[in-house]
């Protein structure tokens, strides 16, 4: 048996196969590397329960659309079960360089949008400043660029991944 | 004493005042929001009353809304819980003029103390030390920006009406000064339905500490100790301790000394905290009154067996303090986290949305007061806490090696929170030192990430092998996908679908 | 200190041990049955090993096979809970000799006071009253017939090493005899690995009231005052409490000091409890020695702020009491319930079977130690005993209300359990006014029925539209018929395969 | 809206059908009468919500097989979805007069059969000793009776339910 799981884009592989002696006792292949085989003790709606190396774990498990969520010990761990897709939201805190989409990090309620199209925008400036759970958030342009698009208007609600905002960078842009 | 009470707030707070009523024989109506239907908080009372669309201006914070199921079920007094109108003395005089007691102080103490401008001048009088502040902001900026030079940066902006780091900003130098003061008026304003800000120095690394008080109609008060509440993020606590580490005997006879003198002054009754900024050299400033209960009040309940939420209503319905100060016994040690849903990876961005799954820990000495419950949503609108979790010990360290363990027995699936940055905190050395201090999170936690992630092959593996409720997005049950590679047959088990 | 403790036992204690010593950074080791591979208490521990097949006799009883997966895990101590092993002389003797610690009474004292009949004879030497009994009986039916004419009837047969109701018969005519005295030596076989009986004279509505005593092995003693456990079915206690209603401040000191001298003469240590009956007339006669943890030691906690694994495991390890006696303060009143899966209406029978939703109660004042969860197996094999309750009050009455809320807040589905009726015990008027006896049950709760289902409409609402998890008679989730008569559309919510 | 559910073998029906104003309120029909209208404030996997004449009730819910089983303030409710078969487990404490079948009321472990087949048998007598978690239970003849067949041995594992012993009464006996 092989799963294929992804975490922020990248591809992890189990192999967990039976041993011939133990019904509950799996072989495991880590992107490629033999593990400590696991026991499988108990396999409930919504809970597992491993032995690894006479260790328990005990994991909260649950299936949302095409991501499973997994709690052990206090800490969290997602997998999507398909691959990413090229359009799909991009991962928070792993943006390099100009960011031409300016994207809600959260679900809220758009309390003002601070720029109009066209304009022209400084590095830090705030483009909309955004209400989530009682608390501003202010959404900034990295760079020095120009507003080409505004998708959202005050008061809107929006959702995580939603595009407000799109710049052109001042250098790229043809006259 | 009251026969029915309507609790004017959402969330774990609703639920824990709904539980001391019914074990006084008194019944409850809690109201909720349209966003709110799924919140456990409303069927924790005997009646439950719709107040409004999901925006708190037009539910929890529509006084006419309010006084209006209130008349609607019959109730003879009103606990506002904490944040919303709790401190908000135009709705406390309202309640009175509807006929019914508002369980909190009477509404000119609560002006009074409430107004952490006004608050600030009466305390000064006393000769309890304050921090310097400049509490008369002229309106145009410019001016603004002129008269906060005298202060220095930086500088601290506060909500006059505020509480729980609603519409404070700290601004460390002036090209921040005139945004941070919009967005915190703003703030304020949607908060506490009044946008009025001050200004006051910023203390780098300091203590918080409060002082629990508790005063009857009759003027007896007394103080029920200090908590430590120096963890904080985005100004407000997710830690909070009693006693605290940096208190020692003396100065906790000057501080309470302190506090009961500033709550004698202002003719205080009921529950209320003095909130101390203490620095390092052992010297408190007078920060402000919350005249309400704290949302750390558990603690204080575990140290001392007190019932706070019953001691409220005992002295809102005329009742006298059952107790001197001399009869306040504290014991052990208690300690509490505030879950929140946000990413403390990411600036401690909010991070509402579904819980797909939630499982509270438990065992001797954990108490747990949550909001929410499997299947439950973390609406948008409201306040990112979902629940806290107070530990008592004999002393510090049970206490705090009990919340590790309770946190890690914590789990809690459909969104990000705060536990596993919780469970680093109470592992760090600093904290299991109490060496505590308002920057002590930007000291040992700057840019915090979940570096840890120890079982990442067993997760894999429980991904692999789940036999999990299948939701959709929305936590609705699903159909699995067909996968053909779980193994459910090798488990001697059953395969859906076949 | 030991460095790691295997914990011999199962379910809720195994899971609360482990929590106590997680608290002092010792590392524990579980074992479980292949009976009990969904038990809560296996991923409590650091390791788990299997010790054998379901029936108690080969894994939790089996000394060889616990003694096997302790030199396997390398641990220093072992914990025998309560039950099994626990007060098995034989076995404490069987660690020592392989080098471990047993953590609980030297294995001469456990001698002393687990063979009731032993310490009958012992206390009655120190003056302090018994019940009487009839000790040696013969063998042979007929000639134990014609021995307890002198006791007269009603008779109580109980197990020489027994505890927890096991082994235990009440005769209430000669006829019965014979019948109930082997059921009882089978019962005690089987639950303690020693077959041995005695009768002694039943008394009619007693208090059952105990003194739990705390001694290390410098011999320093000291009690935790007492706990009233009159609230008995089948001879095993469902509901506990301290401090007594039945026991005045003068009664209170000369039980403790009864308890005490018994103690002191068996030259006892770590934790034990020292049973007394308590009749109408405040006279107290002893009964056993418990020379183990107690079930219902939360309530203990409760009141003193101890923990009392904690207490075991420090003396167990050679340390001397952290304080005497004027230094235990005892605080409030504290409530246990104990939540059986049986079957109130029909003779308290067990109902043994598969978890399908488990929801603890949680709040201020409560603790849940619980042996289950969701998903989990409640075997034939063990007791039917699934988690204890606690609350804890400034007072009686506020611990009694808290606990009423605490069982109504908790759910459990797939079982017949005791909840219900606990329940109405709590709201009973004899129950509120104190007045507990043994045979309380039987006087105000003869042949109970749940008679009030005031909710049967909203049930049946909850049973027409509910939306899953549908699970076959296993456990395991299926897919629901296809019944045209839900009414998804109309909830505006989706359907589940269309 | 109308369903049927069936509690010992009595059937109950329940009508419900929404009320135009409002989309979570229902107008209820229990068994003919009609009730206090409920609003039905949220249903969510395992648990559901109710508003009746203001009063919350919040019920968990789990359907196991054909059986609904609901859980409010503590209270267990069971509801079969099918009307009782006829060749169904009797309903304890319900029975009158002679019961031939002797069944286990519980899942166990028979300890001990107490008589032979053919064995003439007196009301009260006991037949079969069964041991479920550590506590002994004695079934009885109810009526004087004689021992038709044994359908299990000391050691056996049982079901609720399970035929242990057939008795036929004295009286009735075929010369």
């Amino acid at each position: 048996m092989k799963t294929l799981l992804y975490v922020a884009g990248e591809e992890l592989a189990l192999e967990y196969n039976q041993h011939g002696e133990s019904d509950d006792l799996y072989e495991l292949v880590w992107n490629g590397q033999p593990q400590q085989p696991a026991h499988v003790v108990a396999v409930r709606d919504g809970t597992i329960t491993f032995l690894v190396d006479g260790h328990p774990l005990h994991a909260h498990v649950v299936r949302a659309g095409d991501r499973s969520l997994i709690s052990i010990e206090g800490r969290t761990y997602e997998f999507n079960h398909t691959p990413p897709k090229h359009d799909q939201v991009r991962q928070r805190g792993t943006r390099g360089g100009f960011e031409p989409e300016i994207r809600s990090p959260m679900p809220g309620k758009i309390l003002a949008v601070k720029v109009v199209e066209g304009e022209a925008v400084e590095d830090g400036q705030t483009l909309v400043l955004l209400e989530a759970m009682k608390m501003e958030n202010a959404l900034t342009a990295e760079g020095n660029a120009r507003v080409a698009t505004i998708h959202v208007a005050d008061g809107d609600l929006v959702e995580l991944g939603q595009v407000l905002v799109e710049l052109e960078p001042i250098e790229s842009r043809q006259p | 004493m009251f026969s029915k009470i309507l609790i004017a707030n959402r969330g774990e707070i609703t639920t824990r005042i709904a539980r001391t009523c019914r074990e006084m024989g008194i019944a409850t109506v809690a109201v909720y929001s349209e966003a709110d239907r799924s919140s456990p908080h409303l069927y924790a009372a005997d009646e439950a009353v719709c107040v409004g669309p999901a925006q708190a201006s037009e539910s929890y914070l529509n006084v006419e809304s309010i006084l209006a199921a209130a008349r609607q079920t019959g109730v003879d007094a009103i606990h506002p819980g904490y944040g919303f109108l709790s401190e908000n003395a135009t709705f406390a005089r309202a309640v009175a003029d509807a006929g019914l007691t508002f369980i909190g102080p009477a509404p000119d103490a609560l002006s009074a103390v409430g107004n952490k401008i006004v608050a600030r001048r009466t305390v000064a009088q006393l000769g309890v030390p304050v921090i310097p502040a400049l509490e008369d902001l002229a309106t145009d900026p410019e001016t603004v920006r002129e008269q906060v030079v005298a202060l220095g940066y930086p500088l601290l902006i506060k909500a006059a009406a505020g509480g729980g780091g609603k519409g404070m900003r700290i601004v460390r130098e002036e090209a921040e000064l005139v945004e941070a003061l919009s967005a915190a008026q703003r703030e304020a304003e949607a908060a506490f339905a009044e946008g009025t800000v001050y200004v006051e120095r910023f203390l780098e690394r300091p203590h918080h500490v409060e002082v629990q008080i508790l005063g009857d109609t009759a003027g007896n008060i007394v103080h029920l100790g200090e908590r430590e509440c120096s963890i904080q993020r985005r100004y407000q606590k997710i830690v909070e301790e009693t006693p605290s580490p940096a208190v020692s005997e003396s100065l906790r006879q000057e501080m309470t000394g302190a506090a009961l003198t500033v709550a004698r002054a202002a003719g205080y009754d009921n529950a209320g905290t003095v909130e101390f900024i203490l620095d390092n050299d052992g010297k408190f400033y007078f920060l402000e009154v919350n005249a309400r209960l704290q949302v750390e009040h558990p603690i204080t309940e575990w140290i001392t067996g007190l019932d706070l939420v019953r001691e409220q209503i005992r002295i809102a319905a005329g009742e006298a303090l059952g107790f001197q100060q001399d009869g306040i016994r504290r014991n052990g040690h208690a300690l509490e986290c505030r879950l929140y849903a946000e990413d403390a990876a990411h600036g401690f961005l909010p991070s509402p949305g579904h819980v797909l799954a939630w499982q509270a820990p438990q065992g001797p000495g954990v108490r747990v007061d949550s909001g929410v419950e499997s299947q439950t949503e973390v609406p948008i609108y409201y306040d990112p806490m979902i629940a806290k979790i107070s530990t008592w010990g004999a002393d510090r360290e049970q206490a705090r090696r009990r919340m590790a363990g309770a946190l890690r027995q914590t789990a809690i699936l459909g969104l990000t929170t705060n536990v596993p940055f919780l469970i680093e905190l109470m592992d760090h050395p600093a904290f299991a030192a109490g060496d505590t201090h308002t920057g002590f999170l930007s000291e040992h936690f700057p840019n915090w990430q979940p570096g840890e992630q120890p079982h990442m092959l067993a997760a894999a593996l429980a991904a692999s092998l789940h036999r999990g409720p299948y939701r959709n997005g929305d936590g609705q049950t699903a159909l699995p996908s067909q996968d053909s590679s779980t193994p459910w047959q090798q488990l001697g088990g059953w395969r859906l679908g076949s």
